[in-house]
């Protein structure tokens, strides 16, 4: 992956010195030898802070909306799975495209970093990452590690509906194969097979855990709202009270008000610091609207209407 | 020091007894996740773990509270107020976790106002604490006096060796709990225990591998409020949720509120708060003093290493390491820790 | 005897509603229980959580004198949820308090001394316990003269009417100064913003004490005002207000720096804030 | 969609209905509104989200 990321430190090097834009939002190495962290590069000097591998989880595309209204054009490192976001906020005219330069990367899968380091002794520092296809060799201060993807990957990157970036004004490395994972769905069907009390159940203890930290909103890339609802006082439509009705209330609204606007990154999911599989919600969703609407991913093309956002003689009549 | 040892095998006879007699609460494991809660047997109790995912402060402060029902027509007010607290043994709890509750007691205890909600839990609660065998690669106790075998506020320390656990005594109430209960810790000589405890807790002080040097941070953050540093990285990372303030065994802010369960009927509660969040600081008039992630960013740093030392002469951080392993995007305060250190330095 | 570290407020009855304003009225209320106005103690400057029953808590200050009697008086102005119910409360009806919170004036200081006063808009509210306090038939001869300087967008503005146009001209040695922002037909006094109007009055920083609050604007042009005048900064006192929950500095979040407002504060001196951070 | 993802997590399907009326359709909302309060009569008291609190 050395290669991957001297490609990217030269193309924001370059769109830096050619003041082509301002500032580079990519990837850093982070404080844990499993980790990236997001870095603000603003000079051609900076770009060295910049890194790829398969520790590059965050979908930094929700940065975007923080410098919608500042001075200056953005570029920005995105994933597969990031790219859409981009088209959503393109599409919600939360971003000009002309603020923005897209950085492409086509993504070989995530590792889910606590699972890494847990295999890897605490005091070994990163030194390189080489995609293996079915596997990442992780080269360590300590010694070399191999991480099966189907093992050691977010289960998001498991079921990846597409690696390569659906917007780019500039792709680093190869294109990667689209697999058509036909399982996609298959934990939503699991639990869709779960009789009422049962999924009441399941759903009662994971939302019982929850901390109402609201990592999985303020980390969605298409939670754009200025105030929200869970933040109004005034009306207050959810209490801040930590129950179990009022979570339920919070994962169902927030899962339902991103409801054909969530791109399937999976992010909510990976932040959660309680394990909650919030993916789950809304890839029920996703699930729903391939069956009755026949909807593609959000943001997975450009220019796609909402399919919550359109009518059409097809359309399942429920409720005439 | 007094101490005691708990053969390996008495100890669910132990906890089982202390389930009937009080409430028992002890970390559990529910899925992927670690949390404390109220058990009723051994068996549910889960010890092999290094940290919990949530602290156990929410013994003291519970995430979501009732001060009191009211019954409110206008013309007519009724108040009543809830049952107080029960006896509580809190098993398990990680050193650095019960050197959090030493730093939230003058918070709530401490200067002009006490809590009656805090102290009486706090008074009725035995806390039993648990030496770590592993440090974590984003444990830091040290770098705030802490240690994985540091007894520090709790009332009995368990530490594991071979098949028995070192039960050190530290307080009248430790003492008590073991009286009442005699029959599962054993009367044999604790010496080579003690020796044994010494060489763990050595052993796992070299082990840490967070760096983390406090060199003139204090005096930094004293001397400049608005350091350049604070327009840098963090703030722009930050994804302004409330994650690493929920994690925080020291974090202590909570908001209050009313609960309306009928027309005229409703509970004040009181639930955790972040200082993360805009509506925090925001006023009904409209204004806000921290108005954006840069000024919450830097009062969440200053908080815990400033502001509570100012206070309470007390860090505000004990180096449990949550909310590095939490953070959606990797903050650490162990990295602004020692970026500040270098400001220090070359100011 | 009250216990102001229990969370919980004690009922009130509102026994006068004056509407002050279109937005703005005080409430005078009694407690059920007169033992616990007996043990209140509250001190000029001092805070008091109200509670609305189903909207929770909001900290207001504590607009009357304890030398004016056994009840309490709160001007409350409609700017949230909570105040937007107080408004529609009427005479006979309760709510909680519990206080009193926070620090006062330094009134045992400032004995001897002339005191000048500033208030703007709806923020004569918090500095009114203080004057009413100083011109107190027990407490009058312990203080100089007592001038308060008062500015308002316009007449329909003012607050306090009464206070200012009878009750304090008319006690010894008092000053008295209205003035509103822009010329109107009904009015015959001063025109023209605080500041301009303190430098036309031109008090004399001899053994004197300026009191000042109003809305962060005005302060910020008039504090420049009273250092021209020669003003210390540590003759200068004002009062803050932050979002508070608890008022016991436990909940966090009224926090200047290591100061709280709540229990630091609300009443600072010039020369306190100088060493503060800016964020409030 | 909303019923699908309530019935997802554990609520009966039959506690929410959504029909659309116009405003000149008193007939059919009043229909609708019998036919509804059937529904949950039959359904019995819910029993999700009821938890007692705290």
């Amino acid at each position: 992956m050395m290669n991957l990321t001297k490609q990217i430190r030269e193309q924001a090097k370059k769109l830096l010195e050619e003041k082509k834009v301002d500032l580079v939002i990519g990837f850093g190495q982070g404080t844990e030898l499993a980790r990236t962290t997001p870095v603000f590069i603003d000079s051609p000097e900076g770009v060295s802070a910049l890194t790829w591998g398969p520790f590059c989880a965050n979908n930094l595309a929700k940065y975007l909306v923080d410098y919608k209204n500042a001075p200056g054009n953005v570029a920005i490192v995105v994933k597969g799975c990031d790219s859409r976001s981009v088209i959503r906020l393109l599409d919600d005219n939360q971003i000009s495209r002309d603020k923005i330069v897209v950085i492409g990367v086509p993504c070989a899968g995530q590792l889910e970093w606590q699972k890494v380091a847990d295999e890897v002794k605490p005091d070994a520092t990163l030194k390189e990452t080489v995609d293996n296809g079915d596997s990442f060799v992780v080269k360590t201060s300590t010694g070399d590690h191999t991480f099966n993807k189907k093992d050691y990957m977010l289960h998001r990157c498991l079921v990846c509906e597409n690696p390569n970036p659906v917007i780019a004004d500039f792709t680093i490395g190869e294109e990667l194969p689209v697999k058509n994972y036909a399982e996609r769905f298959a934990e939503v069907e699991e639990l869709e097979q779960l009789g009422l009390e049962e999924k009441s159940a399941y759903w009662d203890k994971q939302f019982s855990r929850c901390l109402r930290c609201y990592a999985c909103r303020n980390v969605c890339s298409v939670c754009t709202c200025e105030l929200c609802v869970f933040d109004q006082m005034k009306p207050m439509w959810v209490s801040k009270r930590t129950n179990l009705s009022e979570n339920t209330v919070f994962h169902i609204t927030r899962a339902f008000h991103v409801a054909g606007r969530c791109v399937d990154c999976g992010e909510c999911d990976r932040v959660c610091p309680m394990d909650i599989p919030i993916r789950k919600l809304n890839q029920k969703i996703h699930k729903d609207l391939k069956d009755l609407f026949d909807s593609p991913t959000p943001g997975s093309k450009e220019g796609l209407l909402s399919a919550l956002g359109e009518f059409s003689l097809g359309d399942p009549e429920e409720f005439m | 020091m007094k101490a005691k040892i708990v053969n390996k095998g008495q100890l669910s006879g132990l906890l089982d007894k202390l389930a009937k007699d009080y409430d028992l609460v002890a970390p559990v494991k529910e899925e992927t996740i670690t949390l404390f809660k109220k058990i009723s047997s051994a068996q549910d109790a889960f010890l092999d773990y290094t940290n919990s995912d949530v602290s156990p402060k929410g013994c003291f402060l519970p995430q979501s509270e009732k001060i009191f029902s009211y019954t409110y027509t206008g013309d007519s007010l009724e108040i009543v107020k809830p049952e107080s607290a029960k006896k509580t043994v809190l098993f398990g709890a990680r050193p650095c976790d019960i050197k959090a509750i030493t730093t939230l007691d003058p918070v709530f205890e401490g200067e002009k106002f006490g809590d009656e909600f805090y102290s009486s839990k706090r008074e009725n609660t035995v806390i039993i604490g648990l030496s770590c065998s592993k440090v974590l690669s984003t444990c830091f106790c040290y770098a705030f006096g802490g240690g994985p075998c540091d007894g520090t506020g709790s009332d009995l320390l368990f530490t594991e060796i071979g098949d028995k656990y070192y039960v050190e005594i530290n307080t009248d109430k430790g003492q008590a709990l073991v009286d009442a209960n005699s029959q599962f810790f054993s009367s044999e000589s604790t010496d080579q225990l003690a020796k044994d405890k010494e060489e763990l807790a050595k052993k796992l002080a070299g082990e840490f591998v967070k760096k983390v040097d406090l060199t003139g941070v204090k005096e930094l953050l004293d001397s400049d409020f608005e350091l350049a540093y604070w327009d840098e990285d963090p703030y722009k990372k930050c994804i302004g949720c409330g994650t690493c303030t929920y994690v925080c065994p020291t974090c202590h802010c909570f908001d209050i509120f009313d609960f309306t369960t009928g027309d005229i009927t409703g509970d004040r509660i009181r639930c955790w708060d972040s200082c993360m969040y805009p509506e925090y600081t925001l006023m009904a008039g409209g204004h806000n003093p921290r108005p954006t992630r840069k000024e919450r960013i830097r009062n969440r740093f200053m908080h815990k290493l400033k502001y509570h030392l100012d206070r309470y002469n007390m860090v505000g951080c004990v180096g449990c390491g949550r909310c590095i392993r939490k953070c959606p995007v990797n903050i650490d305060i162990t990295k602004i820790i020692n970026d500040l250190k270098e400001v220090a330095q070359n100011a | 005897m009250p216990n102001p570290t229990a969370l919980t407020p004690y009922p009130v009855t509102i026994t006068k509603i004056v509407d002050e304003t279109s937005d703005v009225k005080t409430f005078t209320v009694e407690f059920d229980d007169p033992e616990v106005m007996d043990n209140f103690g509250n001190k000029p400057g001092q805070v008091c959580m109200l509670s609305v029953f189903g909207e929770g808590e909001s900290t207001i200050s504590i607009t009357s004198s304890p030398t004016r009697g056994k009840f309490l008086e709160f001007t409350v102005k409609r700017v949230g949820r909570l105040t937007e119910v107080l408004h529609q409360m009427e005479v006979g009806q309760k709510f909680g308090v519990r206080g009193p919170y926070g620090n006062w004036f330094p009134y045992e200081a400032m004995k001897g001394k002339d005191l000048f006063f500033v208030g703007g808009g709806f923020a004569l509210a918090p500095i009114r316990s203080l004057i009413d306090f100083a011109l107190s038939d027990q407490y009058r001869s312990d203080y100089g003269k007592v001038e308060v300087l008062y500015g308002a967008r316009s007449v329909d503005d003012m607050c306090f009417k009464g206070d200012l146009a009878e009750r304090w001209p008319k006690l010894h040695n008092t000053g008295i100064y209205t003035t509103i922002d822009r010329p109107q037909d009904d009015w015959k006094g001063h025109v023209g913003f605080v500041p301009n109007y303190v430098e036309e009055v031109a008090p004399s920083p001899k053994n004197k004490v300026a009191i000042i609050a109003g809305p962060p604007i005005m302060i910020k042009f008039t504090l420049p005002v009273f250092a021209k005048l020669g003003f210390k900064d540590e003759q200068i006192i004002t009062t803050l207000e932050m979002r508070m929950k608890c008022c016991l500095g436990k909940c966090g979040r009224c926090n200047i720096g290591s100061k709280f407002v709540c229990v630091d504060g609300p009443v600072f001196s010039q020369a306190e804030l100088k060493g503060m951070p800016k964020e409030y | 969609m909303l019923k699908r993802l309530l019935e997802y997590v554990g609520f009966e399907p039959g506690r929410l209905t959504a029909r659309w009326i116009s405003a000149s359709e008193g007939a059919k909302f009043a229909s609708t509104m019998d036919e509804v309060t059937d529904k949950i009569k039959s359904l019995g008291p819910n029993t999700k989200m009821r938890d007692e609190i705290l």
